[in-house]
């Protein structure tokens, strides 16, 4: 079935962006993906290493798709790039003759580039750009390029040519300066009449600037030969004050405008530019898109602006997080030694200073960055193993938020290890340290004293930023931002603007982290995909005909050798034929063809019409042919072979072509063309339903966004009703109530047509795999049944952690948060009868036995006293924390509470409150605790004392095995990775979302679900799910069932068959990695496409070129 | 239950002893056939025999010096797939470790048969044991003769012309089997003991009312130490030995060079375990051209090629479980010191893992499974 | 002030609520520290600003007034400028100070005269007469050896002419209206106002 | 050029200099100064901790006075203390209505009243951005090259009103410095408290303050001040503060307009330089050689 193909615009190529497009994308949608920069990535291609991982992950994400338009009318204003990508190879002659020097934003400024640059270094295949901005036209790269992938000379004003026509030469000279040389346009002139036309009939012109009074043939006559010639040129007429009627004649039979000569430049050039900008608009991008997804993102804040304290910029080696991550990194300034930038000795002691631009409203920040704790954590760390041991890091930071899943641990395991050192305070300002190069800070310890110490270098931690376009675009998208410049968003969801069809991703809702974008983007994206679903522009079937390539499995190798050369010289030519001649000795090579600059685009017409007939694969030896990898499928086609058979290696291009690399390159390749056969595509069929375990709200949301595609969804619950946690809460922090919320998505699900909900319910078993799944259904009372569908989204949630901590359960006046929300929303708190409250954070979190911050506990809090000060503005209210978890734009709250007066106490572990329950008439319950700000120990009697118990999952193992999923150390799920895939395990089909996942608040969970049900309608929305190209095998005649491959495989691809006879591998799972084969001793197991005879061959092609 | 039993033996007789233990088991234990080494009917040499017949065991010689093959690979055979009834077997040490190497590589379970092992002083080549076996008119006389002097207070090992593998083996003991059968430092007129080490051997030795063993020969520790300490000594010179000779390419050449490809080595390794082996597949099959191609490179090629690679390769693929019984140097036609060379090369690869082939069922083996980890531990990135 | 007293809460103390205004002013606090770390003088401080706001915070009037924290207040808004907060800071120390001299306490005494002679001057004169208020501040002192301890600069200000001896070209413009007219306003409640911080 | 100006009582006494030489730069400068009538103290320090409203309404009298002869006039005041009380009152007249209504009030028992429509600018903001060393240097009449200066700007013209420099590193002084040739003394106390009146009330702890100050103008000829407190607690107390620093602290501090006029080839006595507590024979040495 051919449907009609929906299409939808990404605007910001950050992680987020590229998410977002994937996801569409693979949901066979047509993406469009707009960015300022030359480049993809966003800031994420900056950072080398993120935690926990500490290495970088983006690879781990898949290829984007490009494509064209069906509601918003969209224009995007493309600069045309001067270097055409697909001629690049990326020699870098071109910047070697750059005469101008800017510097590099890629590396934070630390180091320089030339105008003509490499956005991303460690891009391959990597091509050159031209900085705009920086590039002055000088033209010295253009005549270097050897491809003529340079076009600079075709762009901007150059690319518009004016034809100035007059018989006085001083007119044509002056206009020829002031456009050519000064405007940098295009100037041709002709000194009469005939000549004009003649130049007209040559190439083509975009303005002309016509003398009327000219001898022999007089300006009207030529404008109207002109228009003949052609039609679309714009024709300013130039006059003298005589013949100004006759200029308005000309006006009537097509001429633009008039000049009375003699003009000055301002009378002329404002014209012309009007002209030109009328000209550039035809080169706009205009788009019809169902829906947009904007994915802009923040930046970091700029310490140098405003007051600049920390003297960024002023002072010696005071640095910001994103110059150090590149300072660290093996792409940066020192190529990955850590050395500071003043006089580039080895950093041994570092601080990073926390909340530079954040949770200050001096900067007119009254909000949590949110990643700027981890942030450093991780350069702390990666510092150590780049710099040594020896190396000793300081964090002084305010409140240490490590919110999110696994955070906790990482932050123990850093701040555990000597060496890396936490110091809870805050730094104002820095001053130069007269006469030395090191930097001195100050700062207050939380003891009290005043510190002063001596660092080689100081990281600022920058917050986020509100991105400075994010406003234009809002107010061009008519949706809100809010006081910091975020867009705002429908209560509920993180990701939905208050206009339908424009949706947000990222950061750009506020500040977050990259899992939380990267399941935001997801979210956003699923959400885009709806609004186009309901207007009709569904889903795509893709239709997998695959080329009809030859079938040349039967045919012994033949093989074609084609070489290119760069220059043609007698020595060049002899060592080919030498080359040629010691190629052909191989029977299996028939023929060997030499070709010039196949990276032109002449050299590549010459490659594909290369005659293949007696030829059944190809090898091309040429330089950096990486360049041609996304060419190679067009080559394929054009040679009727499959992409497997045709082959390309590197020439070095500097030696001659009988250099031994070379040599051994292309031997290498030959031998390895002769034992591939082509790969036949497998693929496994979709069960076009999903099943979504658990009926909270992640659940039901989960439910609806996949059901709302069209694809069924079976939704069990194990309790009677659905709802989960909402069915207790009483309202939002930002006083949202809940009940309207929950009922209407309740409302949702049971009228949708598309959901089964089976309540009372619970898996017992399940097996399968992603594409099919079999599931077994026990419901309450009723026989068991078993459900068939392609994919599963386990959201069963979480509960609120018992404890019998701090008295709890010995008294009425001792609850837990959950127990309060209960009263308030039950109406059972007499809020007069207190005179003060009392609350205790991670009671039982972030140490044994829930090891993890449950990151809703400190919002809730806050949300609870302001509510009861709301009640009672006399009620005293006291929170003992240990770090506020007020991310985000949460911190506000905070802000406000204490502006409420309500008192905040910071407690360590090793000296927790203490609590006693009274008896009789006297105040019911007793707090001591130790103030660490007078040092000194503070009473408090309470009329009610609130435990923040924190989060536990509900997410039973064997559920989880029975999926092949698995559960992380604290029984969450365990997602196949902590940034780049949060909301999927490692075995494919197999999804989680809400507090399943980890603790989250009521918007966070319904991202995650959105997310989880976008990345389940990639696979949902196909008939038949392709593996991957290049999987592994079993030679069962080989494999003698000791079953090594299988205890390796670390994607748990591979299983023993119910016969216990054959070990198979899923190949919708396998990814490839050749783990099996290496564990194999008989080559049983292989990697398809690897035989071991290609790989000797290869090896043997290296020797023979010694 | 008990733990271990006596076995009366009668004026010396050490054989008799043990043929009669093994059929008070065969008709106690219920067991249905026993894989011990036996008389051939129709020569006068050992083979391990599959008996079902109790009878048969008047032939049985689990202590004879004979070798002829390592027992591992046919107790495999047996036990990969449920055979449908009870079986035991008598190993020597260096069986039962291959067994279980084996029994990891799910190539023989050990569920379903009892596995009794008999100290081991060692045993002879193939050529050895026959020119040895041929001296004494009965085969009985042979055993006794090598029992009398391997077991002796202090046996003059020189004499015993074993093999330089058991010379140099330092797990003389059966360990690993589920009831082991003590001769070293035994007084030869008093009785002997079996010792179950397993559930499944305790049964068994319940079952077979015998009396309780009596306490441990006072001389058997010292004995055993004596042993081990001759044998770590003579395997330092060999391991010596070995690495000045294979230290460089040209040297491991010419350790290999009487190398004809027969594999009879392979076929002889017990824990190569292989349906097919890799060099008789296609992969090893050149194309013609590529045998000129070598020829006009080095202006001549061995045939046959690919013998050195043979030996890395089966090196790469066993070394980690190579239980250094010398049945690779007993199968060589052309008298290569293989297991010298790959004993050394054993004790290397396992002792970077910390491995000790066939001594713990329990132990994984090297490189069997995905550690995540162990790329940042091995690498230092993490 | 002894910071290990057991603080009890909610405040028991009596008539802290004249803190309620400075309270308001610092409630945002975060206790961060920055002001201590900024403050020139904290060094000779009994109590660090930190601590001093925390205790405001707590409502323990009497424990601030103990120190002389607010008392060495040198008036350089270092500490305002820099608070994340942007919290008033400077404002509240002169606060303090106010309720301190209304509340006569004994140990600040000295400051307090220094500040009350030196209005009464302005008071009478509309202008500050450097002698005559130095006078009224030693003889208000009680203490024989204050007037050394400015006597040396004294003469040399003298010696240099530059003390203003009254009577001279300076004009005279009494305040006492001006003065009586803002005790009036103050003593209605509804008078006493506050605007919060500098941004 | 002209503005309304408040000398403030320290000028008309214990830093009549500083009067002077503002007079006599300014009238060389061009710049006609018109002296508020009747003006009367700002409050000083003194008034703000006794009523806050009383501080408020002394200044809030003056800016009154001042909108009387220019109601959009610029009040030029030299003395830093009383640049800030003058300051808040026109920041409370201008952006708190109930706090103008309340000042008014007061102000009925003068029959005065103010709405802050005229400017409060503090002598080196007028120095600085008004003139700036674009008018000034042309004026220079003898280099004071050789000389290095200490520019001291203390606290109360930057902070909490950053009106016309960067309160945590200030630098306006610096091209004024250097238009008289003179070299500017590199260090980090430019912006930090002298201890102002704590000198008086808790000279322990203020003359900590001045000796800090004093120490890192060590190497520099002299230092330059813009408010008298600054100039009284950095002149008249060196030889305490040496002794507590046990090493010899003495330097010449003179205020910026003494400097500047002293470049414009003003006489010692039209600057007041005899008055100065701290000008020490060297320093005289030097510029009688200049």
């Amino acid at each position: 079935m051919d449907q009609k193909i929906g299409s939808a615009l990404v605007v910001g190529a950050g992680i987020s962006g590229i998410r977002a497009s994937i996801d569409l994308a693979q949901m066979g949608y047509r993406v469009t993906l707009a960015d300022r920069a030359p480049h993809m990535g966003g800031i994420l291609s900056q950072l080398d290493y993120q935690f926990p991982t500490d290495r970088c992950g983006m690879c781990r994400m898949l290829p984007m798709v490009e494509g064209e338009p069906d509601k918003f009318q969209v224009t995007l204003k493309q600069a045309p790039s001067p270097v055409d990508p697909d001629c690049c190879i990326g020699c870098g002659q071109c910047s070697e003759v750059c005469p101008v020097e800017v510097p590099d934003a890629f590396n934070a400024g630390l180091t320089h580039r030339k105008a003509v640059y490499l956005p991303v270094p460690h891009n391959i295949p990597n091509t050159y750009t031209i900085d705009q901005a920086a590039c002055t036209r000088c033209g010295a790269c253009e005549p270097v390029c050897p491809t003529g992938a340079i076009r600079l000379s075709a762009m901007g004003r150059r690319a518009f040519r004016i034809l100035v026509v007059d018989d006085e030469s001083i007119v044509r000279n002056s206009l020829d300066a002031w456009l050519g040389d000064e405007e940098g346009y295009t100037v041709e002139m002709a000194a009469s009449g005939p000549e004009a036309l003649e130049k007209l009939s040559a190439a083509p012109f975009h303005l002309m600037l016509l003398d009327i009074k000219m001898p022999g043939m007089d300006g009207v006559e030529v404008l109207e030969k002109a228009r003949v010639i052609q039609p679309a040129l714009q024709v300013v007429m130039m006059t003298a004050y005589a013949t100004v009627e006759t200029a308005v004649d000309a006006m009537k039979i097509g001429a633009m405008d008039y000049l009375v000569k003699p003009f000055e430049p301002d009378a002329l050039i404002p014209k012309v530019a009007a002209v030109y900008d009328a000209f550039q608009e035809t080169g706009y991008l205009k788009r019809t898109v169902g829906a947009i997804v904007l994915a802009t993102g923040t930046t970091c804040f700029d310490p140098s602006v405003g007051k600049n304290p920390m003297g960024y910029g002023t002072v010696p080696n005071v640095v910001t997080s994103l110059e150090f991550e590149r300072m660290l990194s093996g792409t940066g300034p020192d190529a990955g030694r850590l050395c500071r930038p003043s006089d580039k000795r080895p950093v041994k002691r570092a601080a990073w200073i926390q909340c530079v631009g954040s949770r200050d409203l001096q900067s007119g920040a009254d909000f949590c960055s949110t990643i700027c704790c981890m942030f450093a954590l991780k350069e702390a760390a990666v510092a150590r193993t780049v710099a040594g041991d020896d190396f000793q890091a300081t964090i002084i930071y305010m409140d240490m938020r490590t919110f999110g899943k696994s955070f906790e641990r990482y932050g123990q395991q850093t701040w555990s290890t000597d060496g890396v050192r936490l110091e809870r305070g805050r730094v104002h300002s820095i001053a130069p340290t007269p006469g030395s190069e090191d930097v001195a800070i100050r700062w207050t310890s939380a003891s009290g004293e005043t510190r002063e110490e001596i660092f080689d270098l100081v990281v600022l931690s920058v917050g986020q930023r509100a991105n400075d376009q994010t406003a234009l675009l809002a107010e061009e998208l008519g949706i809100d931002t809010d006081g910091f410049g975020f867009v705002r968003t429908v209560p509920f969801s993180d990701t939905r603007t208050q206009r339908v069809g424009v949706f947000a991703g990222g950061t750009l809702t506020g500040p977050t982290d990259i899992a939380e974008s990267v399941i935001r983007a997801s979210s956003a994206a699923v959400n885009a995909s709806r609004t186009i679903h309901r207007a009709g522009g569904g889903l795509v079937e893709k239709t997998a005909v695959p080329d009809a390539y030859r079938d040349v499995s039967r045919e012994p190798p033949r093989i074609l050798v084609v070489l290119c050369r760069c220059e043609t010289s007698a020595e060049t030519d002899s060592d080919l034929d030498a080359l040629s001649a010691r190629l052909k000795q191989d029977p299996a090579v028939t023929q060997v063809v030499v070709l010039e600059h196949i990276c032109t685009a002449d050299g590549w017409n010459a490659l594909t019409q290369t005659d293949t007939a007696g030829v059944n694969r190809v090898l091309v030896g040429a330089c950096r042919t990486f360049t041609y990898g996304k060419k190679a499928h067009g080559l394929a086609a054009s040679f009727g072979l499959d992409p497997s058979l045709i082959e390309s290696v590197a020439m070095d291009d500097r030696q001659g072509p009988d250099a031994p690399a070379t040599v051994a390159a292309i031997m290498a390749g030959i031998s390895r063309l002769k034992n591939v056969s082509a790969i036949e595509e497998n693929s496994i069929a979709v069960t076009n339903r999903a099943l979504v375990v658990g009926g909270g709200i992640a659940g039901m949301s989960a439910a609806l966004a996949i059901a709302d595609h069209g694809v069924d969804v079976t939704l069990v619950e194990e309790s009677e009703q659905l709802g989960g946690n909402l069915t207790w809460l009483h309202q939002t922090i930002d006083g949202a109530p809940i009940a309207p919320f929950l009922d209407d998505t309740i409302g949702q699900v049971d009228k949708h047509p598309g959901i089964l909900v089976m309540t009372d319910s619970r898996v017992v078993g399940a097996f399968g795999q992603a594409g099919h799944f079999f599931s077994t259904i026990e419901t309450a009372g009723e026989p068991t049944t078993t459900v068939e569908h392609g994919a599963v989204i386990l959201a069963t949630g979480g509960r609120e952690a018992p404890t019998d901590a701090y008295a709890h359960g010995t008294s009425e006046a001792v609850v837990t948060q959950r127990e309060l929300e209960t009263r308030i929303h039950e109406n059972r708190l007499d809020t007069d009868a207190m005179k003060s409250v009392v609350m205790i954070q991670c009671v039982g979190s972030r140490e044994a036995p829930r090891n993890y911050c449950s990151r809703v506990c400190c919002p809730t809090a806050l949300k609870q006293a302001l509510w009861l000060k709301s009640r009672s503005p006399e009620l005293q209210i006291y929170i003992l924390y240990r770090d506020m978890m007020t991310c985000g734009l949460a911190e506000a709250w905070y802000t406000e509470a204490r502006k409420q007066g309500i008192l905040f106490f910071q407690y360590r572990p090793d000296r927790k409150p203490e609590v006693s329950i009274n008896t009789g008439d006297k105040v019911p319950v007793s707090v001591r605790l130790h103030d660490p700000i007078l040092d000194a120990p503070v009473e408090i009697a309470a009329d009610l004392l609130v435990l923040a118990t924190g989060i536990e999952s509900r997410l039973p193992e064997a559920l989880a095995l029975a999926y092949g999923a698995e559960r992380d150390q604290d029984g969450f799920f365990q997602e196949a990775d902590s940034k780049w895939r949060p909301v999927e395990a490692l075995k494919a089909g197999v999804f989680g979302c809400g507090i399943a996942l980890s603790p989250r608040s009521i918007p966070e969970a319904v991202a995650t679900a959105e997310a989880a049900a976008g990345r389940a309608l990639t696979i949902l929305a196909v008939e038949r799910l392709p593996a991957a190209r290049t999987t592994a095998i079993v030679r069962h005649s080989l494999c003698t069932l000791c079953l090594r491959c299988v205890d390796t495989c670390p994607y748990g691809a591979r299983f023993l068959d119910d016969a216990g006879q054959r070990v198979q591998v899923n190949p919708a799972m396998c990814q490839g990695c050749g783990d099996c084969a290496t564990a194999c001793p008989n080559s049983a197991s292989i990697v398809e496409g690897f035989s071991h005879r290609s790989m000797f061959g290869a090896i043997e092609g290296a020797l023979v070129a010694m | 239950m008990t733990q271990a039993i006596h076995i009366d033996i009668k004026n010396e007789d050490w054989l008799s002893g043990i043929r009669s233990f093994f059929t008070t088991v065969m008709e106690k234990a219920g067991i249905d056939a026993i894989l011990i080494p036996t008389r051939l009917s129709v020569k006068n040499r050992i083979m391990p025999t599959l008996v079902s017949d109790p009878a048969r065991l008047a032939e049985a010689d689990p202590l004879s010096p004979a070798f002829p093959v390592n027992g591992a690979q046919q107790l495999a055979k047996l036990t990969r797939l449920p055979a449908g009834g009870k079986m035991a077997a008598v190993l020597r040490p260096c069986e039962i470790r291959a067994f279980n190497e084996l029994v990891k590589l799910n190539q023989g379970k050990r569920d379903d048969v009892v596995i009794f092992g008999v100290d081991c002083p060692g045993a002879l080549s193939n050529s050895d044991f026959r020119t040895f076996a041929d001296q004494h008119e009965t085969p009985d006389a042979a055993t006794r003769a090598f029992c009398a002097a391997a077991f002796s207070s202090d046996p003059i090992h020189e004499n015993l012309t074993l093999t330089s593998a058991c010379r140099s083996c330092d797990h003389p003991t059966p360990d690993g089997a589920d009831i082991a059968v003590a001769l070293f430092g035994t007084d030869s007129t008093k009785g002997l003991t079996a010792r179950a080490h397993t559930e499944m051997g305790e049964t068994v030795l319940t079952g077979l009312d015998l009396p309780p063993a009596e306490a441990v020969p006072p001389q058997q520790k010292t004995v055993i130490a004596a042993m081990l300490k001759q044998r770590k000594q003579y395997r330092k010179q060999m391991f010596t030995a070995v690495e000045d000779a294979t230290g460089s390419i040209h040297g491991l050449s010419t350790y290999l060079a009487d190398c004809v490809n027969c594999y009879n080595c392979r076929v002889a390794c017990p824990v190569c375990y292989c349906t097919t082996c890799v060099f008789t597949t296609d992969t090893f099959c050149h194309e013609p051209f590529q045998y000129l191609q070598w020829a006009r490179r080095k202006g001549g090629v061995k045939m046959p090629t690919d013998t050195l690679f043979f030996h890395l390769t089966r090196m790469a693929h066993i070394s980690t479980a190579c239980v250094g019984c010398g049945q690779c140097t007993n199968a060589c036609p052309n008298d290569i010191p293989l297991s010298d060379l790959f004993s050394f090369v054993a004790h290397h690869t396992q002792g970077a893992f910390g491995y000790g082939a066939g001594l713990d069922l329990s132990q994984q083996q090297p490189m069997c499974g995905f550690e995540k980890e162990e790329y940042g531990e091995v690498v230092g990135l993490n | 002030m002894n910071p290990q007293s057991v603080t009890t809460l909610p405040t028991a103390e009596e008539s802290s609520e004249s803190l309620d205004p400075i309270r308001a002013m610092v409630s945002a606090c975060i206790q961060c520290g920055t002001c201590t770390g900024s403050c020139p003088n904290a060094l000779e401080m009994d109590l660090t600003p930190r601590k001093m706001w925390r205790l405001v915070i707590l409502g323990r009037l009497s424990a601030v007034m103990e120190s002389k924290t607010f008392i060495l207040c040198s008036d350089c808004y270092t500490c305002t400028l820099r608070c994340p907060r942007g919290l008033p800071l400077t404002e509240a120390m002169e606060a303090l100070k106010g309720i301190a001299f209304a509340r006569k306490e004994a140990r600040h005494r000295g400051s307090r005269l220094f500040y009350e002679k030196f209005m009464e001057t302005v008071r009478r004169h509309g202008r500050i007469r450097e002698m005559e208020f130095m006078t009224r501040y030693f003889i208000a002192m009680k203490s024989p050896v204050a007037p050394f301890r400015f006597a040396p600069l004294g003469l040399k200000l003298m010696g240099k002419g530059k003390v203003e001896l009254g009577g001279g070209k300076s004009g005279d413009t009494p305040l006492g209206a001006l003065f009586e007219k803002v005790a009036d306003l103050e003593r209605t409640p509804a008078a006493t106002f506050r605007k919060e911080g500098h941004q | 050029m002209s503005y309304l100006y408040y000398p403030g009582c320290s000028l008309t006494s214990s830093a009549r200099e500083y009067d002077l030489a503002t007079r006599a730069v300014m009238a060389a400068a061009g710049v006609n100064l018109t002296e508020i009538d009747d003006w009367t103290c700002c409050g000083a320090s003194a008034a703000a901790p006794i009523s806050h409203l009383l501080s408020l309404s002394l200044s809030a009298r003056n800016l009154a006075l001042a909108e009387q002869t220019a109601s959009d006039g610029q009040v030029l005041v030299p003395c830093s203390a009383c640049y800030l009380n003058l300051k808040k009152a026109h920041d409370a007249l201008r952006n708190d209505a109930e706090s103008r209504a309340t000042i008014n009030d007061a102000l009925e028992a003068v029959n005065l009243k103010a709405t802050g429509s005229v400017r409060v600018r503090h002598l080196l903001d007028v120095l600085a951005v008004d003139l700036g060393e674009r008018h000034l240097a042309p004026l220079v009449t003898r280099s004071l090259s050789g000389l290095t200066v200490a520019p001291y700007y203390g606290c109360q013209c930057l902070r909490p009103y950053p009106e016309f420099d960067d309160p945590e590193r200030p630098v306006s002084m610096e091209p004024l410095i250097e238009a008289t040739g003179a070299a500017v003394h590199p260090w980090e106390m430019g912006a930090r408290c002298c201890g102002a009146s704590l000198v008086s009330t808790q000279p322990e702890v203020g003359l900590e303050r001045v000796f800090a100050i004093l120490k890192a103008a060590k190497g520099a000829d002299l230092i330059v001040t813009v408010c008298p407190m600054c100039q009284m607690n950095l002149d008249a107390w060196q030889a305490r503060a040496s002794r507590m620093a046990g090493e010899k602290l003495s330097i010449t501090v003179l205020y910026l307009p003494q400097l500047l006029g002293l470049a414009m080839g003003l006489a010692s006595h039209e600057l007041g330089l005899d008055l100065n507590l701290a000008v020490l024979g060297d320093f005289r040495e030097k510029i009688t050689h200049l």
